[in-house]
């Protein structure tokens, strides 16, 4: 259960900067497979969130954190909630997935935030995480402006007539 | 057993970021190696271990590529043989933490019998298996981990006939001290399985299935089978055994810490090689 | 020779479909009575990687990459810089490329070719569906003459399972590309008009023709263990050693699979498996022990870049000297490798045919260029001949499997066959297979094993010399290289510069009397290879005596060596001085 | 499995001595193996299977020397590769019974690979261990079954300090589809377990505990330490896992009987070479 | 030099304990003054198997076998055919034999020796617990003239740990020998007076010297698995390794254990494992990588017959093929042999200090004849330099640990040092180590491992250069062997035939420029070497332009090649005419 301050900002803390890394990592591995709008978009994303980090980062200033391993944060499930998984990605996405991905791993986000808004007994932790819900749900309605953009792409945006490569 | 406390609480000097390396992976996107690199530089920063004290020994194969992805000491070395290199390293340099990473061929055909050697001599160094359950470097052959009737292989294209291995079993029999298994969708699970192997004293072997997107997409769907039972872990041999015999490979956790004594070579230094001599004169 | 040739680079990454749009055009042009070639360069992604299709079509048989390439098509730039070595261009050279993947790196630009923008990837998003590859492959398609009936049919054919939604789509793409081939009319040389239509020809690769020699020469056995380059040679195999009654096995690694293949050898039935250096590396205790115990194998190593794991996906010859001296003790046994694509065939079929008649070990040395390329060629003519093993019939009595003979085979008796039981060994022994250590045993079936070898009548097959009698330069080369030299040859010949081509089929046992007559009135020797350290040239030395005046053109992978290249090493040995030996 | 029967009733044509060869065992006196050559002959003789039906592979060791000392095909091939070779053997030939020969060191130590992966094949094949718990043939190092405490080589002068392998573990959980244990010291029963493992389908694995009176003398007491326990076979995996888990080494019979597929390659034979080439035209 | 030096010869089967006997006597024959030289001949059974001591006694420092026995002492006759030819005799040959043991062979009469009855079991039967090698022992040394309190000296110790009871017994036996001795009197050439007692020497054999250099050059980390005949290197090292602050594991295989040593070795710690022909062939894939990601180690090949199993117990040269050219691709690395048993010493010791130095994989080839015979000899006097790596210091920022350097070697991080971490790669890398498939990076990267070891000054020690300046004859040679070809230069020069010795300590790299100035003013070279098909002087051939006219001697093993034989080669070189070269 998440009570105080210190312990609602680090995970905050965490959140957006799993959030921002993973971001980041996305891009890398799209970058190295040449999928550069997608790369664009995740690296928007990381941005973001790393805004967000610092936010959170500035209301933690002068506070002492406690520390967590990774596994002993109290997320509603066993990982980060913004945090874009690993598997949600292909080398062939369009822009379009990345940003139903992205909108996924924000509205996580949002009701990681909303639930402590809602059921934490601190006040104080309340109206941060009010504060930050409200962020997310900013960001999802911006993810959903783009994507009106970026429309479902057709039915064999996976295609890749080329064999997989035997590298060794 | 590592030095280094597992419990720091201090401010953290290294970020799992500072055990990453400029080098950007070749890996699929989506693939599970990701969530492995990941996890792995979380569980260092965890243990606040200096990069350059930890070694990090692979093979080849996709999930082999691992060590240059981290700014450790890294040897990417041959097919199978990540586990003797190791060895030799660990026990030459003893105040080295090791670690070893590779893929279910790597570990398990080729280098199946350094595998069962190493969980027998029992050496303190910690081995992360990404088994995919295929051959992902070379183009998705069946591995001693698919099952036999898995079509999606050219050289076996009525699937291998045979019987998958039970490497957790095998390590159990043969000797390792820590054995977990844990799942390449759940990084803070890997993360602390990563942790804990390293801080157990001898061989830790943890399982990471890790999902090939690109050759056994079907494995996308890891994330419903797996069943986290494995939640307290066992130091009765035979109980561990038992656990297993029930096992649909599916089950993730600590399976097993034992006592078995860590392979240790002790080095007496008490003669020089003037005395050595002496013995061959007349 | 003189070739109309025409040599198209199609470079594209992240899924892009070079590589299938450059196996339709060599399909189409196939069809349409050309012949040609394609290579591929990849990046070290498994899948979305930077990749190049190389391709080359001319209305003559061709297997050799020609100096440049005329034309290239640059679906996207990605990583090229990894690669651009591998792309030589010139100043006719065209290049296709499109605005929105910004400026045509500066690195391309070396060489002055003359570029056209294309916007590709617009004219895809113009149809619905459109896919850039087909747009490039139609472009090309037109560009060079291809008839459109014939691309439409081979695009037909490729995409049929992914059903008429999808072949719509690529048709109107390849259109497209089509359309845009215009503002290219009269930069490109043209392709002469095919020759070959109605004729009788393959499309096969290295690799799938080494599998093909093995069926043929009589193997029926195989156990594998996958490595690249050479893993198609295994995938090959494997349903269609089947097919014909055979097993193929995937095996815990090299070890096993070289060992494994002894059994079944043992057992009587022709085995082979295929790898490439590291593996080769893991085999050569086992390959010892078919030596000694004088068991038939046969081990194809598709060479790539080494040493150690190397370069995996690129050609190299560097494997030459583990493969003639790699095993420990006096063990000798034989190592071919093939001239060409096409030759992999034969020389697979020649290399089991080898095992089995001397019974030993064979490593036949194809290598990555060879074994992933695939060509477009007029149906080789084979010879029928293929495994015979000398076997000993049922017997009463005293069989000897080592029996000392005069030319040193022994009959090998079959499991099965009663009154022959023995026990074959690693260790030496006599001529009854019994272990010994007497220096009396140990000369003889050392003597008897190298007889086999050197006694035996391999006849022409040892090289492929050709060439004017009376020339006092020669070329000598092996493997699949030597379709560069032949070009090169064919082009020195037309500036006046004649040389004798010697292409060594069989690298080990050496060949003394056949040497000499090869090098007869030779005064001048070109060596020609694709390694770093000139290890044929060492080995030709050990061999042979050489001429007086020796050169060597050799440089590792990746980089083909090239026929102008060739042309050239081969002006400067014409010029050299025989007194100044290099 | 074998397709003769082994319940032959008929006058023998074959005896036991029909089945040795005219050279005489390097073996020292007193050595297990020899017992070991004696009950495989009258296994043989009981099975009535003509000698030249019948394949017998080996490695390198003391006990690797068998092949030559029978009437069979044999193949005395490298230290740690007979397995491997006995595989493709029988691969290639299913109508012959195939055996296979050789040590402790051999089986376990260099051919661990291969002993695990031939056990996951399950290919019909009867494989014969004779352990010693030491590498004969080198002049007495440790082997994989060596206790952690023997002082007795030179290279480990203070002990190895790594525990002994359970090769039955590792075969049953590999996929062995029958394992037995038996001792040289009582050559009808190692005779009888040939013969079991002979007619069992797939993969047999039987370790004989055979002494080496020479680098390990105490071994002589074998005798007074095996008892039979496993006098009726287990067809479940996880009793006889059971059993295992309270094994002191020295129990001795049929541990278990399987019933896994035995791996067989199934050639179909329905196309010719000119079917072949007729892809490859255009 | 001429020797009086005294060769005998004890054989015995069945636990008689002529390999004791023979080693007392070396023992005793070293107190008193004398130097020697034991090998040895053993049958294929572990205990009891036939087996002969082998001996040459001399007031002068001796390392090479003698032409002939002039002394057989047959305690009995077990399996002579098996080794017969391993024990030459002649005319001036004393035979002492057993009457119970039945007549001496036919084939021992061959060269007409003198055979003397002497009932050696009835001797031993005489005293109570008699032992007949004590009979023959005592028989031998009052032969030769041992000091008898010398050689009672000498039981005592040996024999100490097994009690007064049994010593006692033993020296009954032994001056029953000295009795039985008289009959000799007058029939055996005399062994010239010790000169040496009171001089500090050694009694080592040539593994142990292998051990005792390998510790001297640094070597702390060793992983093994047994074989015949490397494993008492590697029994030598264990305990001694531990009491110098090292570490030996035994592995589980060959793989393993040169993989072990390239752990311990990329930590830091100089490494070191010896194997023969089989397991080096296990090595060769390890060693590969060695050579790419620069790892330094030293293999020790104490040859043995081959092909595959071979001749585990005997002596060859059959290895040199598979350590110099055994590795695939272009994998350069450094191949060392040591030229006598002493010579392991340094050799083993110098081989480190390459390793290190040139940061790759050293092959030492050493053999059985070496590695199992201990000699008695003047303590060498040794170098003081031991490994030296050029290790990287701790730094921020862009460390390369393949960075391009003028000599090829760059410095190397030892994990542990802080900002020095990377990933030491056997893929084809940039000079940071991050994998890379680029002709430049290949290029680059692959003159940098030969430049390493082409540019560097290997000294003095590349070869034993001796003999006149103005000969024009020259006889080269590598390995043990080289005693013998001393002698016989030796022996041939007090004829008056006069040549160079080149003994090759540095097979690979080549040093031509060094061997043009070894070869000076020579016309005539005689290559001599222990295997089958030559394969020094085919390596000779490919590496060096040899004289006009080349002879070899070679000859498989297990018989030892003897100083008559290359003096004879020697003669016959020097009658050939040079326009009909061999
Ligand atoms: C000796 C040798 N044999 C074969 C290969 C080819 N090879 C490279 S990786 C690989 C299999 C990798 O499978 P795995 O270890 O499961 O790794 P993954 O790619 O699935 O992560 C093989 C067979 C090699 N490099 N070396
Ligand atoms: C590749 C290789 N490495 C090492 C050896 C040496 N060697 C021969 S037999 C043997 C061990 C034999 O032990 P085991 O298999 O237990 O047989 P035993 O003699 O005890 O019956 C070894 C290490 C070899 N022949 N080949
Ligand atoms: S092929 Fe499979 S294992 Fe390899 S990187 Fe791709 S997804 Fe991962
Ligand atoms: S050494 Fe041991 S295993 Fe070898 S033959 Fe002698 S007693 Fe048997
Ligand atoms: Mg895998
Ligand atoms: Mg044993």
């Amino acid at each position: 259960m998440i009570t105080t301050v210190p312990e609602f900002l680090a995970h905050a803390i965490t959140l957006e900067r799993e959030s921002a890394e993973r971001f980041d990592e996305l891009a890398d591995a799209l970058e190295v497979h040449h999928n550069g709008d997608v790369v664009e978009l995740f690296r928007k994303m990381a941005h973001y969130s790393r805004l967000h980090l610092a936010e959170a980062r500035d209301a933690a200033k002068g506070l002492t954190l406690p520390h967590y391993a990774p596994w002993e944060y109290h997320w509603p499930d066993a990982e980060s909630p913004e945090t874009v998984e690993i598997d949600e990605v292909h080398y062939r996405m369009t822009p379009h997935h990345a940003l139903i991905a992205a909108k996924q791993s924000e509205e996580r986000g949002h009701a990681f935030y909303a639930l402590i808004a809602s059921t934490c007994p601190n006040a104080e932790v309340q109206a941060m995480a009010a504060e930050f819900a409200a962020e997310e749900q900013m960001h999802i309605r911006l993810l959903l402006d783009w994507l009106k953009k970026y429309p479902p792409p057709g039915e064999h945006w996976a295609e890749d007539l080329d064999p997989p490569v035997s590298v060794d | 057993m590592n030095t280094i406390p597992c419990d720091v609480t201090a401010e953290p000097t290294y970020s799992a970021n500072d055990y990453k390396s400029q080098i950007k992976p070749v890996w699929c996107p989506g693939c599970g190696d990701y969530s492995v690199l990941s996890a792995l530089t979380k569980a260092l920063s965890e243990l606040q271990l200096p990069p350059e004290q930890v070694a990090l020994v692979s093979g080849i194969g996709c999930s082999s590529r691992l060590p240059a992805y981290t700014s450790l000491y890294g040897f990417h070395s041959i097919h199978g043989r990540a586990l003797p290199v190791a060895t030799g390293l660990k026990a030459a340099r003893p105040d080295l933490t090791v670690l070893v990473a590779g893929g279910d061929g790597d570990g398990f055909s080729i280098g199946g019998n350094h595998f069962l050697h190493a969980c027998r001599r029992n050496i303190d160094m910690t081995y992360i298996v990404m088994d995919n359950a295929v051959y992902g470097m070379t183009k998705g052959q069946a591995s001693p981990t698919t099952a036999p009737d898995w079509t999606g292989s050219k050289l076996t294209p009525e699937g291998t006939g045979i019987e998958a291995i039970h490497p957790l079993e095998i390590a159990l029999s043969a000797g390792a001290n820590f054995i977990a298994r844990t799942f390449a969708g759940q990084p803070n699970h890997v993360a602390q399985m990563i942790c804990e192997g390293i801080c157990a004293p001898g061989f830790s072997l943890i399982q990471v299935l890790s999902p090939c997107v690109t050759f056994r997409p079907e494995q996308r769907g890891y994330k419903e089978q797996v069943h986290q039972d494995w939640s307290t872990p066992v130091t009765d041999r035979k109980e561990a055994f038992l656990r297993l015999l029930d096992d649909d490979g599916f089950a993730t956790g600590v399976l097993y810490r034992g006592n078995h004594r860590p392979f240790h070579p002790a080095p007496d230094d008490t003669l020089s090689i003037a005395d050595l001599e002496k013995r061959f004169a007349l | 020779m003189s070739f109309s040739s025409v040599s198209i680079a199609m470079t594209g990454s992240g899924g892009a479909g070079v590589m299938t749009a450059g196996q339709m055009l060599v399909d189409a042009a196939a069809r349409a009575g050309w012949y040609g070639l394609m290579g591929r360069s990849l990046g070290p992604q498994i899948r979305g990687g930077e990749s190049a299709a190389l391709l080359r079509l001319s209305p003559q048989p061709v297997q050799s990459p020609d100096d440049f390439y005329d034309l290239l098509v640059a679906v996207d730039w990605g990583n090229i810089e990894r690669f651009a070595s591998e792309l030589p261009l010139h100043a006719e050279t065209v290049i296709i490329s499109d605005p929105v993947q910004g400026p045509v790196p500066a690195l391309m630009l070396e060489q002055s070719p003359r570029v056209i923008e294309v916007p590709l990837k617009e004219i895809a998003r113009s149809t619905p569906g459109g896919r850039v590859n087909m747009v490039a492959l139609g472009l090309v398609a037109a560009a060079i003459g291809i008839p459109a009936a014939t691309i439409e049919q081979v695009l037909s054919t490729v995409l049929g399972k992914k059903g008429p939604e999808v072949i719509a789509q690529s048709l109107a793409s390849l259109h497209a590309g089509m359309q845009a081939a215009e503002p290219l009319a009269g930069h490109l040389r043209p392709l002469a008009p095919p020759t070959a239509a109605g004729q009788d020809r393959w499309s096969i690769t290295g690799n799938e023709a080494t599998g093909l020699g093995a069926l043929r020469g009589g193997v029926r056995f195989c156990a594998a263990y996958p490595i690249t380059p050479a893993t198609e040679v295994l995938e090959w195999l494997a349903p269609n050693l089947t097919h014909v009654g055979g097993t193929l096995v995937q095996a815990e690694d090299e070890l096993a699979s070289i060992n494994m293949c002894l059994g079944g050898s043992f057992g009587g039935v022709p085995s082979l498996t295929a790898t490439s250096g590291p593996g080769l590396a893991l085999m050569t205790e086992g390959l010892g022990l078919a030596v000694a115990s004088e068991t038939p194998v046969v081990v194809v190593d598709v060479m790539r870049g080494g040493p150690s794991t190397g370069i995996p996906t690129k050609s190299e010859q560097s494997d030459l000297n583990i493969a003639v001296y790699g095993l420990h003790g006096d063990a000798p046994h034989i190592v071919t490798a093939p001239l060409s694509i096409a030759d992999c065939v034969f020389t697979a079929q020649w290399s089991v045919m080898l095992a089995e008649s001397r019974q030993c070990p064979v490593i036949m040395l194809s290598d990555q260029a060879a074994g992933q390329s695939r060509a477009v060629l007029d149906r080789p003519t084979l010879p029928d001949f293929h495994a015979h093993r000398l076997r000993a019939e049922a017997a009463e009595g005293d069989y000897q499997r080592y029996a000392l003979t005069a030319d040193g085979v022994s009959p090998m008796a079959i499991p099965g066959t009663a009154g022959t039981t023995y026990t074959a060994d690693g260790l030496e022994h006599s001529p009854k297979g019994t272990p010994s250590t007497q220096a009396r045993h140990h000369q003889e079936q050392l003597d008897k094993r190298l007889r086999k070898l050197t006694e035996f009548d391999y006849g022409p097959a040892w090289a492929e010399i050709s060439g004017p009698p009376d020339a006092d330069m020669a070329v000598i080369t092996f493997g699949s290289i030597t379709e560069q030299v032949r070009e090169a040859l064919a082009r020195a010949a037309e500036t006046g510069l004649h040389a004798r081509l010697i292409a060594v089929r069989l690298l080990a046992p050496a060949r003394p009397a056949r040497m000499v007559a090869a090098l007869q009135g030779i005064g001048k020797l070109l060596v020609v290879e694709q390694n770093h350290s000139a290890q044929f040239h060492s080995l030709l030395r050990a061999q042979y005596d050489l001429p007086p005046l020796v050169h060597t053109l050799h440089r590792p992978g990746p980089l083909a060596l090239r026929p102008h290249e060739i042309v050239t090493a081969l002006g400067a040995l014409a010029q050299a001085d025989a007194c100044v030996a290099a």
